[in-house]
């Protein structure tokens, strides 16, 4: 191989703006603190690598990179981080003892040993792979991928659907009461009606924003008498705290009065409807920064109801979630 | 060479005992009811195939008695190669007679003496086992199968004196008498062993012919292993424990085995090995100052003891010690002690057999103290017994006198300081025989009786005395013991006269020129018996015409020494028992804690470790993984280092 | 420009990726990690395979590729269902390797 | 007949058959309630092939009915197999005591107590676990049958080290399930000891294959004759790498204390198997490996061997006059009988090789009729304690005399087995060193005491009430010491066969060693 590979200017720039773009997002995965930041600021390291690897005259990789990486393996995820809690963050504080130290001493070793090993190494002088390419590169990957590897290319297939098999066979998950079907729902329905003569426990809740002055989905609807229906409104919005309760819509709603009162008007402990699942009304206060003053007015009833937000929500939303 | 149909079947001496008693020992209980007729016929047969032996032999020409009948070839190990042959001459024809006819009259006297015993077809299996050990012991033509003989008859002993094992105390006594056997044995092996090295061979024949130009310190190394299994198996000084303890096994045995034949084996082994001692003139040496040095151990142990059987083992223990002694002289006294061995045989046993019977009169009774006027009541069991006793004291003309009175002759013979030493003590020794003896015989059969005939004995002093009903023993047991006392009686001079039986050992032991002892001979016959009656006299005052104490006194410092066997069990259990057992318990220790302890150290030394070393996992997966990193790292830069 | 930047580039997302398995306690983020160090790898693949006009260090990448596909599938599996029964994505409530 | 006889692959058969019988028994679940029959009938073909190859056997034509399969060539590894007298003798005498101990056994696996092992299910009387258990039994032994007739006639190092470990598997189970209340250490203890022994010999092998340079077979054992001639530090330390695992296994002072552990809680049929012929693996290899390959390094060593056999030999007999155990006292003798026949191979001398052949012959028989007899015993006593025991002889007489018989034998009483081999060994020994000889005939009287003293302990003395109506041993159990009896006694007045097959082989080994020194 005499022949010099000569890159070009076009691929060092290529190379010098995408590979800051690539560690920075990489770095994401050390210090952002929300999954989802990082899956998402991950896929984009990888799109770059695609690019990069177009450039390093592998466009079949490329593509491939962009279809399983990003395309795939990604958005798995992220349905996965949804799955087990979007909201999750987590704390960046360490809890091992010298762990952090360790980690710090190995990555920068990691770092300075193969930055010494690559630069320091003799190489030798590049070839391209112009030659080998020259049936263009799915061709030439197909060549050896069915050629020489391919008992290990069938091989792989194998490993694919038992992975898909032993995917369902992890995430299965046996039952443990008796199947529960349409007759089964509407008869507890009736005897939660029964019990509380609460009718949201028999109707389905209603929308969220059903006013004429806010229509967003982050507005609870009002139910009959007057009060508000959280559970009008998503449960990730709930969780998150993005319920919109300002003021002024406490008071063109009278909610004053009922927040004064403090009196729960659902019991929301019935696991069976929990799409239907109401909460206090107090409740819809509490992280909204529009309802401060209100709150500062019951510090009391908002304690008890923030308590009970708490303990309800949680267990409720992966209910919800896995179903 | 004339024809020997009888001699080429002399292993059938050994082949009927020894299958008779395997028939009895394997048919086990089907054979209780006839096993012990069975024993006695097996031993009969043995004695008339010896008498056929002995009768043909003597038909032949001096030269040609001496047979050896090769059976098989026994360890063909390449360097070293055993035949099993048996050697016929007139030195082990005289033991077959002794041990097969006397064997024989023992059997028969067990017959009635075991009647009561529901083991008796056992005690005839190992009897006959011991009969065809012993013959396989005289009639050995190597020193290898002389010694399967040697351990067979050990092995005899050991279970005959354990016979009655459910006693703990003769269980022990067994196992003592065979691990001293033991201390014996390892002369004997040793002494082949020096054999081999030096001549390459066991056999007599290659060792006796090779002996001359071998040199003298092998020899005598030889010889003094020789002696010291002499030691072992006729329990002589040192090895003299074990004989008392012995008298735990039935009288039978006490007779047969600890008093006529196979006690004897040590003096038959150095007569045997005649040509070894003559080029170690040390061992010789050794072997006769043991035999005086027992002689008088024995005699002294003898006057204290007041159990009869371990007085008659004392007596057989000293007696021992004069065939030692005579055998030790050299040439000159080989024939005499294999003479005395003869006669010795016949008497003591006779009088063994006269104990049992006493024994058997006075139910099981063995303490002389409660003896006493027992010659009204067993008038043929006296009479047998006091011919025997007349034998031992050296009474012309019983036997005794013509074995023993040779023998303190031969111990005069000699240069130097020897005669003047051996001569006295010899003589000595006789005096001190007469006395003990006399004593025994005394406070046995004479005196006043220590014991009553019924409860309401009109004598206030009797009041403290065991009733008894002394009886004169069965037919089938006075038979052999009058048997065995005419022999006491007549064999000592039927065959001393015209040195009938010198001359008959001259094939094997060589003819002797007379010597002329230091003293006169006969100045010697009369100080020998002057002295032995003064013995007998000093025990008739003290034991037959004053009375016994029933308790025995506390006596002067040597009785009390003499009646714990002077001190020889205290000496061995210091010397040897205990350092034995404090070595065993701390080895036995040491072996658990330090030997073990340091394997076992390993292993909680691996396990402490691995604890150590578990801390590091701590379950956490980041732990393990920033483990992994490290670890990568540092091999790289290892790698890294090493090619800088 | 040499294609050694790329090596360099390629080192430092490997580093980058397994610190991350060291610190971040939430499994899918130390498991993204993995997947960037996979990835880290496969670009050092596909500069040597450049650097030396052989194609096979693609075709390794390919495969590599694959198998992180499938890795991917069942390592999420696993994390769900840890999740629901423990309640927790965190790598340090399951320390169960310590028993 | 010889043609075909000898033409068939006879060893090899002779491992097959009884490897495969084991397997089936033990993985065909009909066969588990014939599995005591059908093992015993196994094992007794086996005997009739070994003793079917004696007439096809010439004495002094060196190995014989050899056969070389290529097993691994990239490390010179071979299946090879071949017999001397030694190897044909002790393979008589393995395939000879299978059958003894399968049918000395015969009822005596029975299913552990309660909870013991969790192999029981529920508790209750359950024939089939049983027959299960007994299945396992018999197929372990007749796997260790077939593992210890290939050790005897392997014929290439890798194979033997193969063997010489794979042996361990079915008696480290034979203890570890089927032994006494302490099984699973003195199970681990044995497995770790002999572990070890056989990884220090593994790295013996391969420095032994770095130094002949390899190459197909180079590690037959013919090939490797004089291999490493001239070549002393190679020699010496691949010598010392074996010896290690042969002390181990023979065992000798210090390496000794796996042994009274394991004698004591396996049952004894394996006890009887262990060290009747699985410990002649230390001084088989001592005499068929150590001496051919290192003769140099051997002939420099052997004076402080004959020093540590020597302590082995005083040792062992101390120790066991110490034990209260009566299987752990068997296995203290067994360390001092061990200690003769090294000193017998170590000394030098002709006379002295030829006693430890013999002698691990005679200690074959003498030793497992120890062990069974002394299971008999504590099986009915339910102890084996020697203090639990008075007086036995009188409630059970022909068990005390066949203890007495193999005892005798054991302290070498002229006439039974143990005597001519010690006798040449120590004819031997006296000969090359008068010291050595006279020092090994101290074990003499040991010998004497630590066997009647346990005979006295156990046997004599008054009937202990307690034990007083034990059963005295039936039929079985007679019939199967009858021909160990009869071994004890043949070997004792007629050991001339044996010795003219085993001498040859001693003269080519002791020459080996004299030219060597």
């Amino acid at each position: 191989m005499t022949e010099q590979l000569v890159l070009s200017t076009g691929e060092a720039v290529l190379f010098w703006v995408l590979a800051p773009l690539m560690v920075l997002g990489a770095l994401a995965l050390l210090f952002a603190r929300r999954p989802v930041h990082i899956a998402v600021s991950i896929a984009g390291v990888m799109v770059a690598l695609a690019v990069l690897y177009i450039a390093l005259e592998a466009p079949f990789l490329g593509v491939a990179q962009v279809v399983v990486y990003t395309g795939a393996v990604m958005m798995l995820f992220l349905f996965v981080i949804m799955l087990v809690g979007v909201d999750s963050t987590e704390s960046l504080t360490e809890t091992l003892a010298g762990q952090r130290w360790i980690a710090i001493v190995g990555g920068l070793g990691l770092v300075a040993l193969t930055i010494a090993i690559v630069t320091r190494a003799t190489f030798a002088s590049p070839v391209g792979l112009e030659a080998a390419n020259a049936d263009t590169n799915p061709v030439g990957v197909a060549r050896l991928i069915f050629g020489d590897y391919v008992f290990p290319f069938e091989l792989t297939a194998a490993l694919l659907i038992t992975a898909a098999l032993g995917a369902l066979v992890l995430s299965h998950r046996r039952r443990l009461g008796p199947k529960r079907g349409q007759r089964e729902t509407v008869e507890k329905k009736l005897a939660t009606f029964a019990e509380s003569g609460s009718a949201t426990a028999v109707v389905s809740a209603p929308g969220p924003g059903v006013y004429a002055r806010t229509n967003s989905a982050d507005m609870p609807a009002l139910a009959a008498s007057g009060e508000t229906l959280d559970a009008s409104v998503t449960t990730v919005l709930r969780v998150r705290g993005q319920v919109l309760r300002d003021e002024e819509a406490a008071a063109q709603t009278g909610r004053v009065a009922m927040i004064a009162s403090g009196a729960p008007v659902f019991d929301t402990t019935d696991e069976a409807q929990l799409e239907d699942e109401t909460s206090e009304i107090e409740a819809t206060a509490t992280e909204s920064e529009g309802a401060e003053g209100a709150e500062g007015a019951d510090p009391a009833g908002s304690d008890h109801a923030d308590r009970d937000d708490a303990g309800d929500s949680s267990p409720e939303t992966d209910e919800g979630d896995e179903r | 060479m004339q024809d020997t149909p009888l001699t080429n079947l002399a292993w059938l001496l050994i082949a009927i005992p020894l299958a008779s008693a395997a028939v009895l020992l394997v048919g086990g209980r089907r054979t209780n009811a006839w096993g012990h007729w069975l024993g006695v016929v097996a031993a009969a047969a043995a004695a008339l195939l010896g008498i056929g032996i002995l009768i043909e032999m003597l038909g032949l020409p001096e030269a040609e008695r001496i047979h050896d009948l090769h059976l098989f070839s026994w360890i063909p190990a390449g360097d070293l190669s055993v035949d099993a042959g048996l050697l016929v001459d007139p030195l082990s024809m005289t033991f077959v007679l002794l041990i097969t006819f006397v064997g024989a009259l023992i059997h028969v006297y067990s017959v009635a003496y075991m009647e009561h015993d529901e083991n008796r077809r056992r005690f005839f299996a190992y009897l006959n086992l011991f009969v065809a050990a012993m013959l396989v012991l005289v009639l050995a033509d190597s020193y290898a199968l002389l010694f399967v003989g040697w351990e067979g008859v050990g092995l005899a002993s050991y279970l005959l004196i354990g016979f009655w094992n459910q006693r703990t105390e003769y269980a022990v006594a067994a196992k003592k008498a065979f691990v001293m056997n033991r201390v014996g044995d390892m002369g004997m092996l040793i002494a082949m062993m020096l054999m081999f090295a030096s001549i390459g061979a066991v056999d007599f024949e290659t060792v006796f012919a090779a002996a001359e130009g071998t040199n003298e310190g092998i020899l005598t190394a030889t010889g003094l292993m020789l002696v010291l299994a002499a030691c072992g198996k006729s329990a002589q000084f040192p090895l003299q424990a074990w004989l008392g303890d012995a008298m735990a096994g039935p009288t039978p045995v006490s007779a047969l085995i600890h008093a006529a034949t196979m006690v004897t084996a040590g003096v038959y082994l150095i007569v045997r090995s005649a040509p070894v001692f003559e080029g170690a003139p040390t061992a010789q040496l050794v072997a006769a100052i043991i035999g005086a040095i027992t002689l008088l151990f024995g005699a002294i142990v003898g006057c204290a003891k007041d159990d009869i059987k371990k007085t008659l083992a004392a007596s057989t223990m000293s007696q021992i010690g004069y065939m030692v002694l005579a055998a030790g002289l050299g040439p000159i006294g080989y024939a005499f002690a294999i003479f005395h061995l003869v006669t010795h045989g016949f008497f003591k046993a006779g009088m063994f057999l006269g104990a049992g019977s006493v024994m058997h009169g006075m139910g099981d009774e063995v303490n002389m103290r409660r003896f006493g006027a027992l010659r009204r009541s067993m008038q043929i069991t006296w009479i047998t017994f006091g011919a025997g006793w007349l034998a031992i004291l050296g009474i012309p003309p019983f036997s005794g006198f013509w074995s023993k009175d040779k023998i303190i002759e031969a111990a005069f013979v000699g240069e130097g300081w020897q005669p003047w030493v051996f001569g006295p003590i010899a003589l000595l020794g006789a005096g001190i025989t007469a006395f003990y003896m006399s004593r025994l015989f005394f406070m046995t059969f004479h005196g006043k009786a220590r014991w009553k005939e019924s409860e309401d004995s009109a004598n206030e002093s009797d009041k403290d005395l065991p009733v008894q009903h002394p009886h004169e023993s069965p037919l089938l047991m006075t038979v052999p013991m009058i048997v065995l006392a005419v022999g006491s009686v007549a064999l000592g001079g039927l065959l001393a006269i015209g040195d009938t039986f010198t001359h008959w050992l001259e094939p094997v032991t060589g003819h002797v020129e007379h010597h002329d002892p230091v003293i006169a001979i006969p100045v010697l016959i009369g100080a020998t018996i002057a002295i032995v009656l003064a013995g007998a006299f000093i025990a008739w005052r003290q034991y037959a015409a004053s009375a016994v104490p029933v308790t025995p006194p506390e006596g002067s410092v040597l009785t009390r020494a003499a009646r714990v066997d002077l001190y020889q069990d205290a000496v061995n259990e210091a010397v040897f028992a205990t350092p034995g057992a404090r070595v065993t318990e701390v080895l036995t220790e040491a072996d658990t804690t330090v030997v073990d302890g340091a394997a076992r150290g390993l292993g909680s030394g691996a396990v402490g470790l691995g604890t150590w070393w578990g801390r590091l996992q701590t379950g956490f997966v980041r732990s393990y993984a920033s483990i992994m990193v490290v670890g990568v790292v540092l091999a790289v830069v290892v790698v890294l280092a090493t090619r800088v | 420009m040499t294609l050694v930047h790329y090596l360099v580039l390629s080192g430092i997302l490997f580093s980058i990726g397994a610190v991350t398995v060291l610190v971040r306690r939430n499994a899918l983020v130390a498991f993204m990690g993995v997947e960037l160090m996979l990835n880290a790898a496969n670009l050092m693949l596909v500069t040597f395979a450049r650097m030396h006009g052989d194609l096979h260090g693609q075709v390794i990448a390919f495969f590599v590729m694959v198998v992180a596909a499938a890795e991917v599938v069942i390592g999420l599996a696993i994390i769900v269902s840890i999740h629901r029964t423990r309640g927790s994505a965190s790598l340090d409530d399951a320390n169960l390797l310590k028993n | 007949m010889t043609s075909i006889l000898v033409d068939l692959p006879w060893l090899s058969l002779l491992v097959a058959v009884p490897l495969l019988a084991a397997v089936v028994i033990w993985l065909v679940p009909g066969l588990q309630k014939l599995a005591r029959p059908l093992g015993l009938a196994v094992s007794l073909l086996v005997l009739a092939g070994a003793i079917a190859m004696v007439p096809g056997f010439d004495a002094g034509g060196g190995y014989q009915f050899t056969e070389t399969y290529s097993w691994i060539p990239a490390i010179g590894a071979s299946w090879a197999v071949g017999i001397n007298g030694l190897g044909l003798v002790m393979i008589l005498l393995a395939v000879a005591l299978v059958p003894i101990v399968i049918a000395a056994a015969w009822n005596e696996v029975r299913l552990p107590e309660a909870a013991g092992s969790g192999e029981t299910g529920s508790g209750e009387p359950d024939t089939k676990a049983l027959d299960r258990r007994r299945a396992g039994y018999v197929a372990l032994v007749l796997a260790l049958e077939a593992m210890m007739v290939a050790i005897f006639a392997v014929r290439d190092l890798f194979s033997f080290y193969v063997v010489f470990e794979a042996m361990l598997v079915p008696v480290y189970f034979m203890i570890g399930v089927f032994g006494g209340p302490n099984r699973r250490p003195a199970a681990l203890k044995f497995l770790l000891y002999s572990l070890a022994g056989g990884l220090v010999m593994l790295s013996g092998v391969i420095y032994l294959l770095v130094q002949t340079g390899g190459g197909e077979q180079a590690l037959l054992l013919d090939n490797l004759a004089g291999a490493l001639e001239g070549n002393y530090t190679a020699q010496l330390w691949v010598f010392l790498s074996f010896l290690i695992a042969f002390a181990i296994k023979a065992p000798m002072v210090p390496v000794h204390t796996w042994l009274p552990d394991a004698a004591a809680e396996a049952p004894p049929g394996t006890s009887a198997l262990l060290v009747g012929v699985l410990d002649k693996v230390g001084t088989f290899g001592m005499i068929a490996i150590c001496l051919p390959l290192f003769p140099e390094a051997v002939a420099n060593v052997a004076p402080y061997l004959v020093v540590l056999a020597i302590i082995s030999i005083i040792y062992g007999g101390i120790l066991a006059i110490g034990q209260k155990d009566v299987m752990r006292l068997i296995a203290f003798t067994s360390v001092s009988h061990f200690g003769l026949i090294v000193l017998g191979i170590f000394i030098g001398t002709q006379t002295a090789m030829v006693g430890s052949m013999i002698y691990m012959v005679a200690h074959g028989v003498s030793t497992a009729a120890l062990f069974l007899v002394a299971g008999f015993l504590t099986q009915r006593g339910g102890s084996a304690q020697m203090s639990s025991y008075s007086g036995m002889q009188r409630v059970v007489p022909v068990l005390a005399g066949v203890f007495l018989i193999s005892g005798l034998a054991t302290l070498a009483l002229p006439g039974l087995s143990g005597f001519v081999p010690e006798y040449l060994v120590l004819l031997g020994s006296f000969e090359a060193s008068p010291a050595a000889g006279v020092f090994a005939v101290i074990g003499v009287v040991l010998s004497a005491l630590y066997i009647l003293l346990a005979y006295q302990r156990v046997f004599t003395g008054p009937v202990d009430p307690d034990r007083s109506d034990l059963p005295d041993l039936g039929g079985r159990e007679r019939w199967t010491m009858v021909p160990l009896v009869l071994a004890m006694l043949v070997l004792g007045f007629f050991p001339a066969p044996v010795l003219d097959v085993l001498t040859p082989a001693a003269d080519q080994f002791a020459a080996i060693l004299g030219s060597a020194s």
